[in-house]
């Protein structure tokens, strides 16, 4: 600002836009957020905290139109992508959607046609033992539910879908399930042609 | 080791004494072998390093008394790094067969021309290793992620969702309908439409009973869902009661009738 | 770009603005350089590869006076730190990947410039055994894999370089590998010495 001090200053801005930028870089690569400490370390000359942190309001700044900012966590500062832009980050490498195996699928159709049904009921109707796993997968998804238990020896615990299964499934009731008449003419069709 | 110069002229000091300089020829003394091999990756490197660093003829190198000290070597290693040796003997046989050849007059082929130079096999051999040697070098010059330059990666926090299999409706059908297949018939299925709400009422009743708790009897009908849902519902109560599934009392004549789920019962 | 479009191009102008943004904050996040075929998901509308080329450009261009730099690499593209600015981030993270031994590196030059080659090869032009350790090392960075057998005796295993290694060494492809320098003639070179 003064005249006197102008050769120095020029260094000074020069030397400050440097560690800018060595900063910004320092930033973009480091896998941890970077605390104040860390970041002194890149400046030549010893800066003060405040010093530092006006680069890093300056830095944060340059950012503030793009979908990466600058932010501050409690263990330093660290770049990261807005939220908003996951939606399209998502579409990169994106997973296959996982598939459920014949045997829970049978079960659930077993236990949304058949409700209220116990284990020994889809055992009965697949003709093979049902593992635990099928129904805590079902029952982790919120699918089927134990409603109550039959009042026969053991009191098997009787399972029901539930209103979470219509809404995934887009139903407004079991009723707009397939029906079960159009299944059964198909079956007959087909065992018909069998015979 | 540094990468730039592999062949370096090194030292071996053993207890602040001076050992031993490099080879000068491709005899390798004994006391020198670790130092060789630290140094050396192989004989060609030696070869090349005796031809680059002594101007050494490599066909000038006295053939007998290398071989003769290379078989007293291998005797004292017989124990140690023979696989070595055996490399750098390998190389000394092979210098001594070309060094012979070359004392031999050379058949002329027909057309006239000599024949093969036979240290041009070595040579070609030398050439393409010193090749290889300065590509290595250069590949190291290049720059290097994670060594020479970092790569950006900036931190997204996706919201960890665990992907749950879709499945719809149809799945559902074929799956019931694989059933179906399988139990062919075991017995005749009437199931009508109609019973499949029953089987959703009862269901619900069940739900609402889940407190084990007495629930009068008019509580499970809602008027307002009209004269069908209202039957659906009785049925399913009537056919909860057929499965044991609920417990229905009443205690005297035109009294309120009150519906618990049998599980209730038991659990008392 | 016909006539009838005229009316979108406002909207056009605003999509692609919203898609370097996007595009931007994808090459930031990415783990991987991002080939174009990804590039492409990005984009809510269909783009050509010259168009996304175009931004690609525009972006490098917006950071060319940053300590980063868009490259493009064999698998696509990506942001590094200039390597120039490596001896202020190494202030931050003393620990550096080890420098290869001269039996490593040679054998990769072999495997780099004579691909694909059998460990046979190898040997024959290193003139030594190489031990099995040297080729793990070099899989074990992911770069060099088995491309397949040669069909002599035993069926030796063919390596070849990985697209891995090129994008570590911010390559494009195998032919921006330094050239293979011209060997003179050892002897006669060594007899011209004598003189």
């Amino acid at each position: 600002m003064c005249a006197a001090a102008v050769p120095s200053m020029l260094n000074e801005n020069a030397d400050m836009s440097r560690f800018k930028r060595i900063l910004e870089a320092a930033l973009l690569v480091s896998a941890e957020p970077l605390p104040l400490a860390e970041i002194k370390k890149l400046a030549d000359a010893p800066l003060t905290n405040r010093q530092i942190e006006a680069v890093l309001d300056e830095i944060a700044a340059d950012w503030q139109h793009k979908a990466v900012e600058l932010t501050q966590v409690a263990s330093g500062w660290r770049f990261r992508a807005r939220p908003e832009v996951q939606a399209y980050l998502d579409r990169l490498n994106p997973q296959k959607p996982p598939r459920y195996s014949r045997a829970v699928l049978e079960t659930l159709a077993i236990v949304a046609y058949h409700q209220p049904v116990t284990r020994g009921d889809i055992e009965e109707i697949r003709g093979v033992a049902v593992s635990p796993n099928i129904l805590k997968t079902l029952e982790a998804r919120s699918w089927i539910e134990v409603v109550g238990v039959r009042d026969t020896p053991g009191r098997p615990e009787l399972f029901a879908t539930t209103g979470q299964f219509l809404d995934d499934l887009n139903l407004r009731g079991l009723q707009e399930l397939p029906a079960l008449q159009e299944i059964g003419n198909l079956l007959e069709q087909n065992v018909a042609a069998e015979d | 080791m540094s990468a730039n110069e592999g062949n370096t002229v090194r030292q071996a000091y053993i207890q602040g004494e001076l050992m031993l300089e490099m080879p000068q020829d491709l005899y390798i003394p004994p006391d020198a072998l670790e130092l060789v091999l630290e140094t050396f990756q192989g004989p060609l490197d030696l070869l090349l390093y005796l031809i680059r660093r002594h101007n050494l003829h490599v066909l000038d190198i006295p053939m007998a008394e290398l071989t003769r000290q290379y078989l007293g070597y291998i005797e004292a290693m017989q124990q140690n790094r023979l696989e070595l040796a055996a490399e750098y003997l390998l190389m000394a046989a092979m210098l001594i067969e070309i060094k012979s050849r070359m004392l031999l007059p050379r058949p002329k082929l027909v057309g006239g021309e000599d024949g093969e130079d036979p240290r041009a096999e070595l040579m070609r051999r030398l050439q393409e290793y010193e090749q290889i040697k300065q590509a290595a070098r250069q590949l190291d010059e290049l720059p290097q992620a994670g060594r020479d330059f970092e790569i950006v990666q900036v931190l997204i926090e996706r919201t960890v969702e665990e992907r749950l299999p879709e499945i719809s409706v149809d799945e559902l059908k074929q799956a019931w309908l694989g059933i179906l297949t399988r139990a062919r018939v075991r017995r005749h299925h009437t199931v009508r439409r109609e019973q499949l709400s029953v089987r959703e009422q009862m269901s619900h009743i069940l739900r609402c009973l889940k407190g084990g708790e007495f629930v009068p009897f008019e509580a499970l009908f809602d008027i307002e869902e009209g004269i069908p849902r209202l039957v659906v519902t009785f049925i399913a109560m009537l056919e909860l009661a057929k499965e044991y599934l609920l417990e229905i009392q009443q205690t005297e004549t035109f009294g309120s009738i009150y519906v618990r789920s049998s599980r209730a019962v038991n659990a008392e």
